[in-house]
């Protein structure tokens, strides 16, 4: 086992893939000779060279579209965007091409495909480097998307969205990447897409998370403990699409109480879905409404670090979401 | 007259085709065009919902696409490219069979409109509605052959109008950048729908547009099939030797409405619709295999013949093919052995 | 009062506006001498000439940024994207730009600008011309966004959609456009953005609906009603940006029962941001789950006959879950 | 010498511009580095947290934009154009508050990032960061006066590794269709991050594309700011007289890594980076106007004093401004006078 941060447990998910299967390629802005912005890519361009380590123009629908291509013919590309937030001009790949070219060839042409995406706020990034614009992609049918929360997740997670047969978006939470280290299994550990895992056990109520959060949600669960002698359970869903309604529901099951938590801004975010979803098959569990905690309604994270603090989710405020719960 | 023979023989021997091999060429447009006019009567006898049509494309898509490798060089279509898909290995009971959405049918098992073809096993790339999406997946594919080395050329085609889509720039940059082995032929109708190239393209060629991409840009008369087989050939091999894209704008004409949803009375003149035939593909490629004696009435009437027959026959089979069943439509959104 | 179909009151709300206002004009493909693909600007390029009824060339995104920089300059742009699915070229415009133009201006930079877009299955347009992608734009903040279903609605809501001084997205289901006549108040009359409607009282369970789905809503209460003795109450929704949440909970007070239902998949769609609400605000007066009736979790309506209506929602679609969660 | 001397002064005489006017864009492009180094020391002092520079292209942005009419004409800039902005209406204290992200900065208010400058009085279009958005907003622009009649042009500048995203494309075509009133000014400084002109442009020349739009491309000197000036009031006459839009690229120096992000000596040479200063705006237009005559050691001293001075108020103005209120971040999304 080794101690890797995210940043690092990515870094390492890649080089193994590359080394594994030459079919595999990384392609994006920056990611050769500088290791992309963030250095994910770094020391890969040296090792695997400038063909399968690819430089691109400043151009998203390009990479967007060059790696379905590219798949279409059999590889495996993974594509970074360098900002979620610049997914955009992508959008018209990702939704139109990339997501439905299995279902509308009647599956004779499948993607298998990557694209990774920084996102998140939290960094001084401001309106246009610090958006969570997962929603876009969790309602899109066809694709699959993972925001994994610890170096583990991270690794095992991105090796099981490289050798996916359909494409895969990655979200890769931003404030996460140099928060903490932890332990990696060493070797070829793939985890499976499309399961949630229980990062705390509790009985009082149930916190959904993902990325960030579940970083927030278990000091806050700590918190709770301490404070208020509640149990809470957090729960890291890990994969937003497929979710794992099984686990979800179980979690309510024993807790009664749902609390969903994201960054992104609230009115028709990801965690509309979930608190649907335990509105509907949960509803005879539920001991009280099922609430969420979100982002507010501005279209993203504001720069000045008293607008930004203002606007993240952070320990205190779920704390608070989760005490009201309980009283409920 | 027997200088333009000589000129005329000359042409197709110097661009290495033979005289069946121009004969045959024809005989695809002559099959395309006959697989196209009969949709039109199915559409209307309203077997067939809609039909997008490539009449007067014929001789740019024969042309072009004549010279690539069936089987190893890839394809990405758009849904005028009747002529081009068949001449890459598409039968005339496919297209048909695509046209009524069977269950079997081999573009999308009748998930698409008519006009989306595809086909893994010709590796043509099946077909979307947003215009130009494709062009980005030929330059991927001409990205991924040159990553692995594999001797392997992509083409794709594409209108004028949708010549100004964004990604048809960021695709033709990066081919231009890293000279992939990848053909752009944009087939120039005149038309987008009911607008016109002076409205749609800023400076009114789009073949200009190469340079800029540091690629050759070649404009061709579309309705001349040696023409275009021609540039093509060139395209190709300039990939296959590292040198780089092309572009082929073939200038051809919409002897059709846009499709049968729309009706090209409503903003082109009576007289400038007359006009397009004399730019029909087919009787020109006639004629010159005429003058050449490569055609005869004989020949015209047996290839007719062969045409009509296959035509009846791949409609024949394609209407009794199965519908797909209903519940068949929630599978195949992601691959069977994942959920 | 005159009788007219919602595409006869979409052409007539732009006319009227285009001769109020001279600071209103139409931009889109094919909206000029062809009046558009499925006739909405019929007329208009005769009457208001080919500048302020402006054909563009076959690019979204310019269509979306050229409307946003002539909003900037202070016109009141009106754009059409043929089809709704053929809006994504224009995504980075509409959520980069568009969507956040006042905000990250600090108020200084409003974009009064309405994207008309025909959605919708039903009609024999397959995967790419039947897209219902509301959600893509419910959830993105700084727009605003209308999905009318009666012809009064639509004008009504498309000349405040022309007057409103921020971003509107206008969709409008095609299979409505002729589908009936019904009446439209003469004159100007505008209605607010932001209000439901009550198209049919009832007391048992309420339907959430809009666009083409309140009318098979409609129907499907008419059948409760004969076949059943239960009084649906029927909401349409006509804004989905902001959402009515006062009138919306006022049904769910006075039914107890909630179904919405919307032709797009379900997971990650819009009606999960109207059950969340429900699920949370609503708690106190459910008598049963939030039930949630959607499109097949499948890209896009296929094509053959058989497999869209396999596909579409329909009035005994709504006639069965609303018995199913009046059983509860 | 002599005759140096006679063809320099005859340059900007015949330019139209003064002795005094000269004088004033150096002055600009002194006040604009100026603005540009103090914000960088800021930075390393903790007070800013980011800056994007624009040391090395002031040459090029003051000369074009001293072609423009303020007040009157429109500017979408690039987070560049710190000297761009600052000619067409920004003051130094306008841009030192926006990167200390003030409440009452005039461009954001302290929502957005430094760099992202904006400025509803003096017609400059807020910036954001996704590239090249602005360029449809600069046409937009010119498409809203050609459709009210109205005497304005628009000007918008971006990098070239921008050149290469789709909608830079539909804009270009877009104007070039109708002829509007537009200046495309791309600042070529050879790199984008990391990567380099030969990475991301096809046929390493912008100002190519130009014809591939029916518009001219001219290639400038981005270093001679009177070569830029002359460009662009060409531009400016051409727009005016209903000709239509121009490309302007110019080739310019990145004096600095990407930004304060970024450090350049991980993908680029030392002794490239050396070898830039010779292509520094500021002291080859220096040199020009002593050669003229018109720039003096005591004209420059007073300059750099009053610059000097200016930077100083400027940044202590900006300094004591409030920041923003946490809960004013909740405002400001819609309306007023709407929900
Ligand atoms: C992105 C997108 N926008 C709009 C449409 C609707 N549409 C279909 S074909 C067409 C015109 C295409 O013109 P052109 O590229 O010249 O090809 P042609 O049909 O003339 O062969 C339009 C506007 C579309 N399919 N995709
Ligand atoms: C759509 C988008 N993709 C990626 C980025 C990240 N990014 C910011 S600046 C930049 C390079 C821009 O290069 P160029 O256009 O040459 O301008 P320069 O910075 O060199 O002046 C990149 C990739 C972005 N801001 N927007
Ligand atoms: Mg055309
Ligand atoms: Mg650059």
């Amino acid at each position: 086992m080794a101690e890797l941060n995210i940043l690092e447990a990515i870094r390492q998910a890649m080089d193994e893939e590359l080394e594994r299967d030459e079919r595999v390629m990384v392609l994006g802005e920056d990611v050769g000779k500088k290791g992309g912005v963030f250095g994910a890519t770094e020391g890969l361009w040296a090792k695997y060279g400038d063909k399968r380590v690819l430089d691109t123009p400043l151009s998203e629908g390009l990479i967007a579209g060059a790696a379905a291509g590219a798949a279409l013919y059999g590889l495996r590309p993974v594509a970074e965007m360098q900002f979620a937030d610049f997914v955009y001009p992508a959008f018209n790949q990702i939704v139109s091409e990339i997501s439905r070219m299995r279902y509308r060839s009647n599956g004779a042409f499948g993607l298998p495909m990557v694209i990774r995406m920084p996102y998140g706020g939290g960094v001084h990034g401001a309106l246009y480097h610090s958006q969570s614009n997962e929603s876009y992609f969790t309602s899109t049918v066809g694709l699959k998307v993972v925001a994994p929360g610890t170096p583990a997740d991270a690794k095992g997670l991105l090796k099981a969205a490289i050798r996916d047969p359909d494409p895969v978006m990655f979200f890769e939470h931003k404030k996460t990447y140099r928060l903490f280290k932890a332990e990696v299994p060493d070797g070829d550990e793939v985890l499976p897409i499309g399961r949630a895992s229980i990062a705390r056990a509790g009985k009082d109520l149930s916190i959904f998370c993902y990325g960030y959060m579940r970083f927030c949600a278990l000091e806050a669960a700590e918190v709770l403990a301490r404070e208020d002698g509640l149990e809470a359970e957090v729960v890291d869903l890990r994969t937003l699409r497929p979710l794992d309604v099984a686990t979800v529901l179980g979690s309510v099951e024993r807790t009664g109480k749902a609390l969903v938590v994201h960054e992104a801004n609230q009115f028709g975010g990801y965690g509309a879905e979930v608190a649907a979803v335990i509105a509907q098959d949960g509803f005879e569990h539920l001991d009280g409404p099922v609430t969420r905690l979100a982002g507010p309604e501005v279209p993203a994270v504001p720069f000045h670090h008293a607008l930004e603090d203002w606007f993240m989710i952070n320990p205190s405020k779920i704390v608070d979401a989760a005490r009201a719960l309980a009283a409920y | 007259m027997a200088t333009t023979k000589a000129a005329a023989t000359t042409r197709h021997r110097e661009l290495g085709l033979s005289d069946d091999e121009v004969l045959a060429m024809y005989r695809a447009m002559l099959l395309a065009r006959a697989v196209d006019e009969r949709m039109w009567l199915m559409q209307r006898a309203g077997k067939i919902a809609f039909i997008i049509s490539g009449q007067g494309h014929e001789g740019a898509q024969v042309g072009t696409s004549w010279a690539m490798r069936r089987g190893q060089d890839w394809m990405a279509p758009f849904y005028r490219s009747i002529a081009a898909t068949m001449t890459f290995g598409m039968s005339a009971e496919d297209i048909i069979t695509a046209h009524l959405a069977k269950g079997d049918d081999v573009s999308s098992g009748g998930r698409q409109m008519p006009g989306h073809y595809g086909g893994a096993p010709y590796n043509i790339v099946s077909v979307s509605s947003p215009v130009g999406t494709q062009v980005l997946h030929a330059v991927g594919i001409a990205m991924a052959a040159w990553v692995r080395g594999d001797d392997v050329v992509a083409i794709t085609f594409y209108g004028e109008g949708t010549s100004n889509q964004g990604e048809i720039h960021e695709a033709m940059n990066f081919a231009g950048v890293h000279k992939l082995p990848v053909i752009f032929v944009c087939e120039n109708n005149g038309y987008a729908i009911s607008v016109p190239l002076a409205k749609q393209v800023g400076g009114l060629s789009v073949a200009a547009r190469a340079v800029g991409y540091g690629m050759p840009g070649v404009t061709v008369d579309g309705s001349d099939v040696l023409a275009c087989f021609g540039a093509a050939r060139e395209a190709h091999a300039r990939a296959r030797a590292g040198e780089g894209p092309t572009l082929i704008e073939a200038k051809v004409v919409r002897l059709t409405s846009h499709s049968s949803d729309d009706d090209q009375r409503r903003y082109r003149d009576p007289s400038e619709v007359e006009g397009l035939k004399e730019h029909d593909p087919l009787p020109r490629f006639a004629d010159q295999l005429r003058q050449l004696g490569i055609l005869t009435d004989p020949i015209e009437e047996r290839l007719r013949a062969e045409v009509k027959a296959e035509v009846n026959e791949a409609s024949r089979r394609a209407e009794a093919r199965p519908d797909p069943e209903p519940e068949t439509a929630a599978g195949g959104v992601y691959a069977a052995e994942t959920r």
